[in-house]
């Protein structure tokens, strides 16, 4: 019985984890670049959630879309200003330009959103349904739903719409896209402002029972790139399984360790998926 | 004479002098003590990051098993940290041959990802073990007086001359290694590792050697930096923002993989943080951190090979007109 | 009163911060000039090391705010009067999150801005780091950190005006039995759970060895990584754990996790939180009626002394945080040693804080009405307090002589 | 056997699902000149990456002198006395001509003596006026060459050359050719890929055929032209022509 509480419990975590990753992903996928900054994506959307409720009153479930589209603006403008200078780049200065994107993103909420730390109230925030001995946290199950949503209508942005099907030969060969007309630049910029887009949604979902403060972001950073690295760098149903991966992880060693090693026994899962099969436990998969 | 060499020594001789101007247990000097130890720092990390071009975001680990070490012992048993540097030394050049194993066949993204891990999970191992590290409450060294066997200075000028012997000497490490044959075949390795291997370059055993050197030089930095701050956590030497990312910044804006590029990086970074701290911090919480965030992008903007990348190339330029 | 949307009354610190735009400038460009600070007259300069960014910074913020206030007033009264009036010029600055910035910039504030005392720096491992420097200078650093090590190292120029983490964990505990004993309960198994921080396994070491001496057993005793994630399998422990009472440390946002995730799975044991996330506003604008009889230990609280925390909650539209009154008081007891010892020399300061006893100003709002030192630089008035969150309100409920209202237990 | 220098046997590669090589089996003597030829995709540069070990061998045996070496890795193998040239030109870009040489120098000197070993080597392939150049600055026939010098600074007992006289014109071709020939009288085996026909006619004593990554036939350059199946798999029209 606790066995299958825990692995529930690490279904529903697992399910967000996938979702706030799988913009990183995504950005690696199309544009070759591992963005440092993602989770400062995550921080964004989850002001922009906590605002559309403070003022506006919208539960965050809801303000979870605008989330997506604020931050889907922004995201292709930092593309268009920032990350489209450093594509041909080595890597290391690629991976710093995000490393400072992180900063001034963190500082900017500091002086914008003051430190404070910020919570919504929801009528569901202490329910959970009982099914016998099984507690499921409804503000789990929700941002669990909303994030297999996200993730189905991600799906089908990309097999089924032009759009993803020009990312997706983008992603491959931009040369290649560009002389079938595709714009590439363009496609760049979207797959950017979806991938943080992605993530600031799933910010957004998680406010119902986590605290937004500017540097959240930090707790989340290696946790996304854990997520990814399990699923395998650029591929987006990884994530899907990444996020699985470290929820149900988190969640069993639990039982068996102390939760202080909770990090320990991911950190060298990560490391044992890297060496043995780097392309991840979905690997080719995209 | 070289004009590097030339260059060298008038920047040695300045060094050494300028502390005399300064107050001796002031601010500025222990500015300058900070930058450079990092710059020591950076200059290890080049060994790994700029000759084998292996982007090392754990390099925490190495510093953080240097600092742990030499204070252990100090704290437990009252050896010398000189004597706790060396063990610290090879604790950590025996931790990057057992790092080496796992990373050995990672490039670019998944290599820096891989040796990121490796950085927390020392964190998370000093955090959860408190009977020998103190645990998240950190360690101090004990005070003591004045005494270079200690290693233990109340005025700041000593450590300023210990940190740039420390520089001078890890540079000099540096410039041979890459001088040498060593060198040569990291350079192959960092260009073309299949071309090299088929031209006879144990790719594997030079990455090994490069991290081997690179993370005890750093274990040894981070006795000298526990010496020279008394306290520390876990957070602190085994962090990833505070260490691991640092040092690379630095030699990354400087100018990866050549000798005066984390001493320039170094010089601009850690300075361009106090410099932000000092005017702006008072000012509006985050600001400070706003405008050093901005600065760093826009310098790998506009120079994304570091800044002594132009003056490289000037130089190279002028190397081959006189060669021919 | 002005009205200032901007919360730290930038009045009082636009000198500052060109005065220290201008001595960095000039240290830069030439060494010699800085030194001429040393020979500068007129106010006295005390710095403020606070984390104003980074994970802390709303700590760092709120302590400012009460350093402020107190500073404010005392300029308002007419400044240091053994002094001929001299104001108190605040030089603040960022310690970040990092010790190693913490020791720097104090080393900068002594050497640049010749402050004669140091205030902060909120977080035990800066205000440790710090120490170190000044210890070192011989200047005076007034704290409210909690952790055991402030005091415990032999410091002569250290001083901590509330009560360490293992009398605060001890307290935690007996406070707790007392209360749920007056409530007809005996308190014999109970669960910890805190965030592996200094604050957190100091707090929870006080609370382990008090529950040996007096025989509590307990059944649940776990540790967690500071930013963690997901707190389901902490709670899902804590349910088969059998507990009659959890003793959580964590910051805001585990606090607010943890109590949600208990209410979820319908677990209704007293919480007594250590402080940290659970005596702060925000708490009860996260959980609205959730917090509704959350205990907490705290090291001192706004309703003792509500005459001079109400000009707090006036100009910040909540009450004035623990932190935020601590802080008031290391200025006001500074304050007061620079008026007894007769000049703002750092040496006199601190053999005057050592002998002294400070009953004067905002020390009035600490238990016991004063603060007096001993040696190691311990505040040894300093008692915790048992705060309950009751309707919107945060208050006193033991030890019984402080108490505003009766605590509310139920088990 | 004894007088084989190289010697391979029922040497297979496969990737995933593809069988890249199947049961080839050829041996050199001792400084042979020998042809590998094939259409595209026949899997002739998978059998020099196989046999210098930068490929895993699926199965099968290479003998270099005697010993087995199938499964060493690449430095093993060129310590052995085999090394290759890279048919897309893998040289060190960022590093001069003469550095680039220097590396394999260093294979069995130290710095000082492996400076002038390299320098000796560029030489000898016509490159001594440019040795400071930075190698990514050279035209593709003289990064061939460089090479050619790398390979050949290592010391080898045995050498393939895949594709050195691509892009070359007829003087330049005629130059590598008679250079082939003299490392030959300095005692060296040599392997050659290329696809100029002529330049495999003239050059080799003997010429090995792959298709679809097996051996269709072996034989002297004469008996190759007139096999059959090898005019009908390969050479047909291109050498008629």
């Amino acid at each position: 019985m606790v066995v299958i509480q825990a692995l529930v419990d690490g279904i529903l975590i697992g399910g967000v984890y996938a979702v706030v990753s799988i913009g990183l992903t995504l950005v690696f996928g199309v544009m070759g670049i591992v963005n440092f900054a993602q989770a400062e994506f995550l921080m964004l959307g989850m002001f922009v959630g906590y605002l559309a409720w403070a003022w506006l009153g919208l539960d965050p479930l809801i303000g979870s879309v605008i989330a997506f589209a604020v931050v889907f603006a922004l995201g292709c403008v930092v593309q268009h200003t920032l990350i489209r200078r450093v594509l041909r780049a080595p890597p290391v200065a690629q991976i710093f330009l995000t490393v400072g994107l992180l900063i001034v993103i963190e500082n900017a909420a500091l002086l914008g959103f003051g430190s404070q730390f910020r919570s919504v109230t929801t009528p569901y925030q202490t329910s959970a349904l009982r099914l016998g001995d099984l507690f499921i946290s409804v503000p789990y199950l929700a941002a669990f739903l909303m994030s297999v949503v996200s993730g189905l209508a991600l799906w089908l942005f990309m097999n089924r719409s032009w759009y993803g099907r020009a990312m997706r030969a983008t992603a491959q060969d931009g040369m290649a896209a560009s002389l079938m007309g595709i714009d590439a630049d363009r496609m760049r910029r979207i797959a950017f402002g979806l991938g943080v887009g992605l993530t600031a949604f799933g910010g957004a979902v998680i406010l119902p029972y986590f605290t937004v403060h500017p540097t959240v972001g930090a707790q989340f950073v290696v946790l996304m790139f854990t997520v990814v690295v399990l699923g395998g760098l650029g591929s987006v149903a990884g994530a899907i399984v990444g996020g699985q991966a470290v929820g149900i992880i988190q969640s069993l060693s639990a039982m068996a360790f102390p939760v202080q090693l909770q990090n320990l026994v991911l950190f060298l899962v990560f490391i044992t998926v890297l060496a043995l099969r780097p392309q991840g436990l979905v690997g080719g998969a995209r | 004479m070289r004009p590097s060499l030339v260059l060298a020594a008038v920047a040695l001789t300045v060094a050494a002098l300028l502390p005399l101007t300064l107050d001796p247990a002031g601010y500025l000097i222990r500015v300058l003590t900070v930058t450079l130890l990092f710059a020591a720092m950076s200059q290890a990390w080049n060994i790994v990051g700029g000759l084998a071009n292996q982007m090392s975001l754990g390099h925490a680990a190495f510093f953080g098993i240097g600092a742990y070490t030499s204070t252990i012992l100090l704290v437990n048993y009252g050896l010398s940290p000189w004597i706790g540097m060396l063990a610290g030394a090879a604790l950590g050049a025996a931790f990057a041959a057992l790092v080496s194993v796992p990373t050995m066949g990672l490039r670019g993204h998944y290599f820096a990802l891989a040796t990121l891990a490796f950085g927390e999970v020392m964190r998370v191992i000093a955090n959860s073990w408190p009977s020998l590290t103190g645990g998240p409450a950190g360690i101090s060294v004990p005070f003591a007086p004045d005494s270079l066997l200690m290693l233990q200075f109340k005025s700041t000028l000593p450590y300023y001359y210990l940190m740039l012997a420390a520089l001078v000497l890890v540079t000099a490490v540096f410039v041979v290694t890459k001088a040498g044959a060593l060198g040569y075949r990291l350079r192959a390795v960092k260009e073309n590792p299949d071309a090299a291997e088929v031209v006879g370059v144990d790719t594997a055993r030079v990455k090994t050697i490069a991290a081997v050197m690179s993370g005890g030089i750093m274990a040894a930095l981070g006795t000298a930096y526990a010496q020279f701050t008394f306290f520390f956590d876990p957070e602190t030497v085994f962090g990833l923002g505070p260490i691991s990312i640092r040092v690379a910044l630095i030699a990354i804006l400087g100018g990866i993989g050549t000798a005066a590029g984390p001493i320039v990086g170094a010089f601009v970074i850690i300075p361009l943080e106090e410099l932000a701290n000092s005017w702006l911090s008072a000012g509006t919480a985050g600001l400070s951190q706003l405008v050093y965030g901005i600065l760093l992008m826009l310098i790998i903007l506009v120079q994304p090979r570091g800044l002594v990348a132009p003056v490289e190339a000037l130089a190279a330029r002028w190397r081959t007109r006189r060669a021919r | 009163m002005d009205k200032r949307s901007d919360h730290r009354g930038p009045r009082l610190l636009r000198p500052t911060r060109r005065a220290a735009l201008q001595l960095g400038g000039a240290a830069v460009a030439m060494p010699f000039i800085a030194r001429l600070a040393y020979a500068q007259k007129g106010p006295v300069n005390v710095g403020v090391v606070l984390p104003l960014s980074g994970a802390n910074a709303q700590f760092g913020v709120n302590s400012l705010r009460g350093i402020e206030l107190a500073a404010e007033q005392i300029n308002k009264a007419g400044g240091i009067k053994a002094l001929g009036g001299a104001p108190i010029n605040l030089v603040v600055a960022d310690s970040t999150s990092t010790p190693t910035t913490a020791a720097t910039v104090g080393q900068r504030l002594i050497t640049q801005n010749s402050v004669v005392a140091i205030l902060g720096a909120y977080a035990s491992s800066l205000s440790i780091a710090l120490s170190e420097v000044t210890e070192r200078r011989d200047i005076p650093l007034l704290t409210m950190s909690f952790s055991d090590q402030i005091t415990s190292r032999g410091f002569k120029n250290i001083f901590q005006v509330v009560a360490k983490a293992s009398t605060l964990g001890r307290a935690q505990l007996t406070e707790t039995a007392e209360i749920a004993k007056d409530a007809g309960q005996t308190l014999q198994r109970v669960a910890i759970m805190y965030e592996d921080t200094a604050y957190g396994t100091s707090q929870a070491a006080g609370i382990r060895e008090t529950a040996k001496q007096t025989g509590i057993t307990i059944v649940m005793d776990e540790a967690y990584p500071l930013g963690i994630t997901d707190v389901t399998p902490l709670i899902n422990k804590l349910r088969g754990a059998d507990a009659q009472a959890v003793f959580p440390a964590s910051y805001l946002n585990d606090g607010l996790q943890i109590i949600r995730s208990m209410r979820q799975q319908r677990i209704g044991i007293p919480v007594i939180g250590g402080a940290g996330g659970y005596i702060i506003p925000d708490f009860k604008q996260g959980l609205g009626e959730f917090a509704e009889g959350v205990l907490s230990i705290a090291p001192g609280s706004h309703d003792l002394a509500p005459e001079l925390t109400a000009e707090f909650r006036q100009r910040h539209g909540y009450f004035m945080t623990h932190e935020a009154l601590e802080h008031a008081v290391c200025l006001s007891v500074l304050v007061q040693a620079i008026e007894t010892s007769g000049k703002a020399d750092p040496a006199a300061i601190r053999d005057t804080l050592h002998t002294t006893r400070f009953d004067q100003g905002w020390a009035k709002a600490m238990t016991g009405g004063a603060v007096k030192f001993d040696q190691t630089g311990l505040n040894t008035l300093s008692e915790p307090l048992m705060v309950q969150w009751q309707g919107d309100d945060l208050v006193t409920v033991g030890p019984s002589k402080y108490a505003k209202k009766k605590p509310i237990w139920t088990a | 056997m004894t007088d084989a220098v190289l010697a391979v046997a029922n040497l297979s590669k496969q990737f995933g699902g593809l069988q890249a090589l199947r049961d080839v089996s050829f041996t050199v003597a001792a400084g042979e000149i020998l042809g590998l030829i094939g259409p595209n995709g026949a899997g002739k540069t998978t059998l020099f990456n196989t046999l210098v070990g930068i490929h895993k061998v699926s199965a099968g045996s290479i003998r270099l002198e005697g010993r087995e070496i199938a499964g060493r890795k690449p430095h093993r193998i060129a310590a052995l006395g085999l090394t290759k040239t890279f048919q897309n030109v893998a040289l060190f870009m960022d590093m001069s001509v003469l550095d680039n040489v220097l590396v394999g120098a260093l294979l069995r000197q130290d710095l000082r003596s492996a400076r002038v070993t390299a320098a000796a080597c560029l030489d000898r392939v016509g490159l001594g006026a440019v040795l400071h150049k930075r190698a990514g600055d050279l035209s593709f026939p003289e990064r061939a060459r460089v090479e050619l010098a790398r390979a050949l600074a290592t010391g080898p007992r045995v050498i393939l050359l895949d594709e050195v006289m691509a892009a070359l014109n007829a003087v330049e071709m005629d130059a590598i050719m008679g250079l082939i020939r003299s490392l030959r009288a300095d005692g060296l085996t040599i392997i050659v890929v290329e696809h100029h026909m002529r330049a495999i006619m003239t050059l080799c004593d003997r010429i090995v055929v792959l298709n679809f990554g097996q051996k269709i036939a072996e034989g002297s350059p004469a008996a190759i032209a007139r096999d059959p199946q090898v005019v009908r798999a390969y050479l047909g029209r291109e050498y008629q022509a």
